[in-house]
């Protein structure tokens, strides 16, 4: 194992520790488990809580702040939180006007979301909306599955639902944003090496330099499909067509992500965002904002993943909106 | 069974699930993410520690609620929620009663079945936890049905509970983690469904059930 | 190879093409391969130019911008860029108050910075000062060797000096706050693996992953010193007490980085920075201001970098003013 | 040596380091960055091209200008601006000379010398390719004082370059990257030592010199 770490089951631990340290405008209870904004609950105004497994950063924890999240509940390594960490959250920042749960379509994600949303709910009388996100087209959409992962698309669907949250909009105009992002938006991704959960100390797959994994989660999980490794234009045109297949972009607007995993180096995701903005001008697409870096990881797996977002004007204006958190700071 | 009983199967079942922790987690790894030991680990130690906490006198169904409680609240994952929702609904199905017989406990059983269905959407044949679960509640059922008592039904479980997980290897997950593999998740054991085996067989460990 | 490549030797040229696709607001000049604000040269205003090899994104193409660089070139990957380039930013800079050049101390970078100041001096009359970024406690100085490496130090180096000549300073109070900022700051890194250069498509050095090196440049160069891989805990303190040595820090108001090398996901980096902030408590040292994140990297490697700037009021002043770059950003 | 003789040194010298670019990388990642082949595999390249643009009729000392113009402008690294300084120094040294014979020669080459030196502040023992150019330079000059002509002496700097290379090996690097490893930079041969022996022997073969 390759890890700067103490002990591999206290990582989490740790690292809010170095969180709490590093960012003086967010609270880190360690106790609960959670990082919430210093000024929260601001009454009045809709609170917005997400979480899910750790080693996905910056997602969620650094995302907490002004214009984007309330709070984070961060799980163990790429494990849910539990149900009392998010009703925490919830409490922690609720300002009378209800929280929006923002959620990744993992069964564990939203197995614990959802009984947290009931303690909430029961005990506490929280109003709570749920957005579950569910961008990743390697995965078979059907009410008889699990349904597609939410991979990329969550960063897009904090920061707009969290801007508008920020303007005083209502629980149900937040909610339907949310939702509204999460239905424009959709991903694909490759991992060109697995990662090792600190826990476990062992890569999660086995993979040789000469292959690749397409259609990949964010879990360091294998993808759908094990080909041998492609160049940049190769990776980049298999995610862009799947998703164009998925949701024909033609003629759009777009936001686009191109997201490092961990362990790919900038240089290389910038080479990836070249193909990527000539694939898109050839197929008549417009890019009207992007982003390049690694902003939802999985450890420190090699790879990219690729999120495209249709653009309305008004999710435009959120997204351009002032934002102030450890990992996306604009306007302020 | 009474409520030390109980209590006895818990920490039984924190013990085998804690011993082979690593299987289980390499289970998930190949479909998975690689956690399913180290969380049901954490989630059943808690359950133990919770198990202190209870005053003298409970009840079984007591024992169950304050194990499944834990269980949710310190687990995670997808089988935290789904074990703790189990344990919770068998403890309520219980009620009061010091002593539950083996068709209390059969009762019992189906219910918790009935919550991870309602919980977790997933049905037999899907991959799941469920498909141990389900075999198991059959055959416990079918062995009461037969004249069985409570040892040799909970050991009837235990071997369904085996031979349902067994079944999980060739198929295609439609739920959980696994499903995101689609064909690529045929060919390997279930670890939520490896657990279920190893919570049943806890029963039958202490309630010195004959296979 | 796990790289998302196209042609291993036109990788930097790729790379700039997705930058400048990424980032209206810098002009990308493929043929001279420089990437400049798209502002510049603004008149009376010192002109901040720095380069060096690629590999180390963000630095320098990424802190282009508003109150930090006016011009980066970008050389192949770890190698110095050439006087015709540094020549071209250099001109393309100048606004008539001078230009500053910040040079990390590699014998490669020094020369051809020496070679293009002079050019630009005897050909086109542009006044040039230089700065040489020289930080790194784990290489001994002598005026006989190479002297320390430039590392960390030249992001503060550049956020600082460039917020000065935002101000519209003179040549030779930027050039002399560059230098404070140089002197006052101390570095230490530390690799759990080593990286690939493309167009070598081998690893810079081979490391068991029970080993680790310290001492590390960000070169994918091996370290110092190799000894069997060590916690957190140990690792970061190995960083500290190395950069306390040389220059004691009880007392001190500082600035921190906490660097991850590129392969090391950011939780991890928060575990390295939860370390560091105790450590420092512990000695008497407070942090003012800290930046926890891959700003300095070395491809994929993994590990990480620790820089201690000892702040004066001024040096706060100007970290805290106004930054606006790929990658570093705040106040506007 | 004529103008078109120098030019044939210089593509000799491209081919060798380009034949010998792998090895030369390795050499670099040794104790350096690892780039050491492709730096001058490129920069002269690049001279190569240049050559192709200069007049007919040009003279030795103008091939060496373009030539090291070429490889400062587009080498990078340590490497190119002293190997460039170098081949711009000796052609200065040439002048006008249409036709320079042997120790016009060696003072170019001593003139190269001293420009490496200066430029990048390395003496001897230092493990650069100081070390191999100041043995070529004075293998050279002995030569030609023990009355050798061009092509033997050519010879001679080959010789001299490769044994001052070798003597690298035990040293412990003072300047340049391979400086930073300290005392683990000893045992290891140094890239620009190696690269320079080959640019000697590219002289040595255009001349046709025998051992
Ligand atoms: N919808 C579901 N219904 C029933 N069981 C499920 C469902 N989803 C997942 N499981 C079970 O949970 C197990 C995985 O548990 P675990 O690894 O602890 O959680 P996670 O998948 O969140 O990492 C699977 O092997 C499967 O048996
Ligand atoms: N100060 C110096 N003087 C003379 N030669 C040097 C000096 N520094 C480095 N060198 C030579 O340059 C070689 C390395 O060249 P190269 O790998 O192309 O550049 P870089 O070190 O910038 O990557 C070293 O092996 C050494 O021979
Ligand atoms: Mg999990
Ligand atoms: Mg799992
Ligand atoms: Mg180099
Ligand atoms: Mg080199």
């Amino acid at each position: 194992m390759r890890k700067i770490i103490n002990d591999p089951v206290k990582v989490v631990a740790d690292a809010l520790r170095g969180l709490a340290a590093a960012h003086p405008g967010l609270r880190v209870d360690l106790e609960a488990g959670i990082v919430v904004r210093a000024d929260a609950p601001r009454s009045g105004k809709v609170g917005l809580v997400s979480g899910g497994g750790s080693g996905h950063e910056p997602l969620h924890v650094g995302f907490v702040g002004h214009g984007m999240l309330d709070a984070a509940c961060p799980g163990e390594v790429f494990t849910s939180p539990v149900p009392d960490q998010i009703l925490a959250a919830t409490a922690a920042v609720d300002g009378g006007a209800g929280v929006l749960h923002i959620v990744k379509n993992y069964t564990g994600d939203v197995l614990n979301f959802r009984l947290a949303a009931d303690f909430a709910k029961d005990d506490e009388d929280i109003e709570v909306a749920t957005v579950v996100v569910d961008d990743d087209v390697a995965v078979q959409d059907s009410t008889y599955t699990a349904g597609r992962r939410g991979t990329g698309a969550t960063l897009f669907v904090e920061k707009i639902a969290g801007a508008l949250a920020e303007e005083g909009a209502p629980l149900e105009a937040v909610a339907a944003v949310a939702r509204e992002v999460n239905e424009r938006t959709r991903s694909f991704g490759v991992a060109l090496s697995p990662c090792t959960v600190p826990a476990a100390g062992r890569p999660t797959f086995e993979l040789d330099p000469g292959e690749m994994e397409l259609g990949i989660g964010i879990h360091g999980e294998p993808g759908r499909e094990r080909v041998k490794a492609g160049s940049a234009n190769e990776i980049v045109t298999a995610a862009l067509t799947a998703i164009d297949a998925d949701m024909p972009l033609r003629g759009s607007d777009t936001l686009v992500l191109v997201n490092g995993m961990g362990g790919t180096p900038l240089l290389e995701q910038y080479v990836a965002y070249g193909v990527a903005s000539s694939w898109l001008a050839d197929h008549g697409v417009t890019v009207a904002r992007s982003l390049v870096g690694p902003y939802v990881t999985s450890l420190e797996m090699a790879g990219c993943m690729i999120s495209v977002c249709r653009l309305t004007p008004e999710l435009l204006r959120l997204w351009d909106a002032p934002v102030q958190t450890p990992a996306l700071r604009w306007g302020r | 069974m009474n409520a030390s009983d109980f209590a006895a199967w818990i920490r039984r079942a924190a013990e085998l699930v804690t011993a082979d922790a690593e299987r289980l987690t390499a289970l998930d790894a190949a479909i998975g993410d690689g956690d399913h030991g180290l969380n049901l680990a954490r989630g059943f130690g808690a359950a133990v520690t919770a198990l202190d906490g209870l005053p003298a006198g409970t009840t079984p169904g007591k024992v169950l609620i304050g194990a499944g409680r834990a269980i949710v609240s310190k687990t995670g994952g997808a089988s935290g929620p789904l074990y703790g929702t189990a344990l919770r609904r068998a403890g309520k199905t219980l009620g009061d009663a010091a002593e539950p017989d083996a068709a209390a406990l059969g009762t019992a059983l189906r219910a918790a079945l009935d919550g991870v269905r309602e919980l977790g959407g997933a049905g037999e044949g899907d991959k799941t936890m469920v498909d141990a679960l389900a075999a198991a509640v059959t055959a416990y059922e079918t062995a009461v049905d037969g004249g069985a008592g409570l040892p040799a039904a909970a050991r009837a479980a235990a071997t369904g509970a085996a031979e349902g997980a067994e079944a999980t290897v060739p198929m295609v997950a439609r739920k959980g983690r696994a499903s995101y593999l689609g064909p690529r998740s045929a060919g390997h054991l279930d670890p939520g469904a490896a657990s279920t085996v190893l919570l049943l067989r806890a029963l039958a460990d202490v309630t010195g059930g004959e296979g």
